[in-house]
């Protein structure tokens, strides 16, 4: 492996609090300390994490309704993660937005959406201010398999194609969206046959292999710098929850979950660092304590945390205008 | 009589309809396997196969046109829209093609189908999950617009959608689904366009439909301890509106409030106050009031999601200066 | 060739019809006779006529806005079109559609749209509907290579393939969107490429060529028939006129017109009618002038007829409710 | 004073914020080579070339969200939906995007991006090019909503929404790009939010928008031969609207109409209405009136066009009625 120890090391540490992450929130879920809706990222780390290592910090992505593990992976912060969640004002949307709406702007993520598949144009139109303001910055666009049925997946490729645009869609097959199997609504199975009709280049990777899908998007991040258009990446995964808290799975098996569960990256990757001899079981079992201590002062400080002050229910709705265009009299 | 939830209403109006007539399909987002991220087709499936139940895509476009190319040549789908948010996907199909086909082809095709979707807020579900934009459709000639609050009048409203030759979009409120309420065990259906008195009075009228129906009911509950005296009506449909039930009981009251979960600016509510003002100005003894939701996107947070939308002090306050 | 001798004249009627057709709607709308916007399909004649010279009376066609060859090749009537067009009470919208709307749903024109790509779903499901009621109908599903780019062409596409519908999805590929060369907001030149993303069969024929048609979209329509889904055929057409009646042109050349008006589907399919001794020339300037006499007493017929009785600008927005739904006092 | 046309003076809008800012770009259907479908954006391809001035495919949805993302990542877009009627194929990215993206995300982030659209009836172009669905807009808190009547103030409003941080829905109406009127050649800009008293009178307020403004004051033209003076005010930009000088009037004249091309159903005027109703209901002598599109979908042939939107005589008409 390339990578020094530490950038290894790191990896691991942030698939672990993805994880740990993923595992606090389904508990606050059903303690209904969280509220509403969590579409859990557990089994999909080494997409994320993956994918963001391949990139520059000044970077963009857009990320998804199931986006805790972006926004980690982009750099983002369990305690203001996990206020958010909780609807608190020290969230990283002071509550208003919870866990499908987490934006992190001054680390890159543009942001997650509850609509599936409408931050593909976000992404394209990023790019394309990347690609005008001469700024080099690449954009990854993280989507489902579900959400490349869409009709804005279309557009967007189209015109990122058309345009040349540095930006990589990766695609997070986890063979799902929602009940619904791909088998049985899309008809490609690999999504990065869906790169066809654009004309764009397309590669799979092992979604459970954080190395290949580092390596696959470096391959198309380069390919992105150097002004040649927008790749479409898709990662092979499962998500180990299910879709959201109620979800009885009654449309997948206890085999196939097993199966997967078998193929979980955070083992995968670690066997991998013990077998080249990068970590030693303590030394991971070290980087686990750290992540289970950083969720649980994440768990803290969000309950502890207020709630949002009503008074502030109507702020920043609109941005100020700018000076020369204020005026007196208008109800807004 | 016994009782059954809103969402158990609505699966056996949809079970009735497609036993009554083969015709009648299923189609949208997890409406076969997964029985409807609210329930409300569960065991379709199972009873009517996979050719009358149709998963789809997230497709939200496709589904609406798809039913459109469906209702035109001699089925009746029912498209299921997961969240009303979603539709601001279909409102190509729904508004361009179903809402004016008929007109535009000058009468000679019918577009018999129901869009069912879910709309509201309620479940900290933020501002992509919780939206009411019923005003949006109500704008739109050539849709009808359902919008129950019991199941009582699920049943009976969407039985009569589906036999409707329209496009109809029906709207169930995420909060009503679990609710109970008296249910008969015989086929009947509830005309669209007759809305119901919910509860008798004579000082003030409300008008309210779908979950804020019940937040106007309490609220009518206990302003009968201060002695004010609410009528409370339930347009059901809003479109056909029964503007003539509302005219009749402000006659009676001379006053009026409006309770709607929609954005307050060009709400359902200013449209029927408006309707009011222009049939009748003269029977009123006060301004009609509003009770809407805020101009907001409607935010997770809980205290931030109550403070958004109508709740019952709103409504108490409204009667309250209104009855002044 | 295979067709009678009846069958092929009949095919250059129709042809001519479209074209004479269009040329006298171009006449009546500079002389502000017919008023608004018409899209002329003068030069794609061939497209129309062999498509729908595949399929049988029975099968559905949906249309664009550029529809006016679709509706005659399915049968529609030349006073009853341009009535329409003239917003007057005899047409087939009873004036209400003009040239963007017609339906003539007795012949299975189920009917144009003036929203670019918004037919495609429409036309799956009326094969939806077809496969449901086991009619053994075919759809043909009519758009250009500018809404080949919109969201839904992806998921009507995708739909019609998960769930093999009895579609033929026929893109007249002109090379422009109004305005805007294929080349310059397309990722792909051959549209039949987008076919790639669904699995389906896809083939391009010779669209100024009536017998390349026709044979082409017969075999997608027999595809069709057995139950193996949805074709995406494209034909390479060219449209003679401006986008509409105002646009200069100005985004291609003299030279380019020139090339496609030697193309014309009429002249060629008439040389080779004649170069078969299947059609004389007399014949063929018999059949032309019966055409003209056509077009023109169309012409006078939609001029003579009323206008619509404003009093019936309400009327036909709703369907009457079925009898056992009726009430008195809703205001609709 | 010179005169322009209105479409030049969005042209001229447009020019001058590009040469001001760099971050400033175009993009849309035609609106490069062909300078756009009515001509607002001629020569703007010419001058600044096609990184700046972007044709785009038919993909109403995309173009809606490129913009977006390019606004909230430091560009100042101003995106072109060719007829207001395709705007249902952006709803998703306007509604759940643009508009809600700063209150979601606690405020982090802006969208300063201007959607160009046009509008209205007129042209016999039937019902997908004719619509006026400012209502739908109106409705949805996070965007501004302007609607400019006159050359002079669709360029000073032009430059306004260009240069302010928020997602601004700018609705030009199709039968005014051709109607001349006085420009100064000085950088101005009108601030949002702001009415314009077209005409000053005393005896009845008269709110017009777009087109329907100079319908209005034709109307107010004539009242005069009658004896009834009418104050004519241009609210200009729907959101933020000017509350303020409507009811500062509505003090004056006592009564109200209020025109509207838009179906009626759930229309701006409505919306008006209600806001009058509540902040000046004790100021009015008469009922308020409203003069709408009917709720139908536009036709096409010239009579029924015509009397499916409001004219002269309807404005005339509703204001003897409120002044009897
Ligand atoms: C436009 C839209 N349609 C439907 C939904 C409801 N929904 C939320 S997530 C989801 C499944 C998404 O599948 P996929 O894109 O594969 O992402 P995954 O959840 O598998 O990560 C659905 C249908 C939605 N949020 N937005
Ligand atoms: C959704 C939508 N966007 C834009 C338009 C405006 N418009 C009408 S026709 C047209 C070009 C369509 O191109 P194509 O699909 O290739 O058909 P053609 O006109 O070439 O036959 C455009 C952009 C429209 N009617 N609908
Ligand atoms: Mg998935
Ligand atoms: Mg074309």
């Amino acid at each position: 492996m390339k990578e020094s120890k530490e950038e290894l090391s790191g990896y691991l540490r942030r698939m672990m609090d993805i994880r740990l992450f993923e595992e606090k929130v389904m508990e606050l879920l059903a303690k209904n300390i969280i509220k509403g809706a969590s579409h859990l990222y557990a089994g999909e780390e080494a997409v994320a994490v993956g994918a963001c290592s391949a990139i520059e910090e000044d970077d963009y992505i857009t990320s998804t309704h199931r986006g805790h593990g972006h926004c980690l992976a982009k750099g983002g912060k369990l305690p203001e993660m996990m206020a958010e969640l909780c609807g608190k004002a020290t969230g990283y949307c002071k509550g208003r937005g919870g866990s499908m709406h987490i934006a992190d702007v001054t680390k890159g993520n543009l942001g997650a959406t509850g609509i599936v598949a409408s931050n593909l144009p976000v992404a394209v139109g990023a790019a394309l201010s990347a690609k005008m303001r001469k700024t080099n910055q690449v954009v990854l666009c993280f989507f489902g398999d579900g959400a490349s049925n869409n009709g804005i997946f279309h557009e967007s490729l189209n015109m990122a194609a058309v345009w040349r645009l540095p930006v990589v869609f990766v695609c997070e097959n986890n063979l799902y969206g929602m009940s619904v199997a791909a088998k049985r609504c899309s008809a490609v199975q690999d999504m990065a046959d869906k790169a066809k009709g654009y004309d764009i280049p397309s590669m799979i990777c092992d979604g459970m292999d954080i190395l290949d899908v580092k390596e696959t998007i470096k391959k198309a991040v380069e390919r992105a710098r150097e002004g040649d258009g927008p790749t479409l990446v898709e990662c092979k995964t499962y998500r180990y929850f299910g879709h959201s808290r109620s979800d009885p799975r009654a449309y997948r098996t206890k085999e196939e979950e097993k199966e997967w569960r078998n193929k979980c990256p955070i083992k995968q990757f670690s066997k991998k660092l013990i077998d080249n001899k990068i970590l030693t079981e303590e030394e991971i079992a070290q980087i686990e304590k750290q992540s289970e201590e950083a969720v649980e002062s994440a768990e803290k400080f969000a309950i502890e945390s207020p709630y949002p002050d009503v008074k502030e229910l109507m702020d920043d709705i609109y941005a100020p205008s700018p000076a020369d265009l204020l005026n007196g009299g208008a109800i807004r | 009589m016994r009782e059954i939830t809103f969402k158990d209403a609505l699966v056996e109006a949809m079970q009735e309809e497609m036993k009554r007539d083969d015709n009648v399909l299923v189609m949208g987002e997890d409406v076969a396997i997964y029985g409807g991220a609210y329930g409300a087709t569960k065991g379709l499936y199972e009873q009517f196969g996979e050719e009358r139940v149709r998963d789809t895509a997230i497709s939200e476009s496709a589904i609406a046109g798809a039913a459109i190319g469906a209702a035109i040549t001699g089925m009746r789908p029912i498209a299921e829209i997961m969240y009303i948010d979603f539709i601001t996907q279909a409102m190509d199909q729904l508004v361009n093609q179903a809402a004016k086909m008929r007109y535009m082809f000058g009468g000679k095709t019918t577009v018999p189908m129901v869009l069912r979707t879910e709309g509201g807020a309620g479940r900290c579900i933020a501002a992509h999950h919780s939206q009411s934009l019923e005003a949006w459709i109500m704008h739109v000639p050539g849709l009808y617009l359902v919008m129950p609050s019991t199941p009582y009048d699920a049943k009976g409203l969407l039985k009569a959608s589906i036999r409707d030759d329209n496009p109809v979009v029906f709207i169930e409120h995420k909060m009503l689904y679990g609710m109970k309420g008296e249910v008969p065990e015989k086929d009947y259906i509830i005309p669209l366009g007759v809305a119901d008195i919910k509860k008798e009075g004579s000082d003030v009228t409300i008008v309210a439909y779908s979950r804020q129906l019940h937040v106007a009911m309490e609220a009518a509950a206990e302003l009968e301890k201060d002695n004010i005296s609410a009528e409370v009506i339930d347009p059901r449909t809003l479109k056909p509106l029964d503007l003539d039930t509302i005219l009749t009981s402000v006659k009676k009251t001379s006053k009026l409030v409006i309770v709607s979960e929609g954005y307050k600016t060009c709400n359902v509510a200013s449209e029927i106050a408006m309707l009011v003002t222009e049939h009748g100005f003269d029977l009123l003894d006060a301004p009609i009031k509003r009770v809407c939701g805020a101009d907001v996107p409607v935010p997770m947070s809980p205290v931030l999601e109550d403070a958004a939308i109508p709740n019952k002090q709103n409504v108490i306050n409204a009667v309250k200066e209104v009855c002044q």
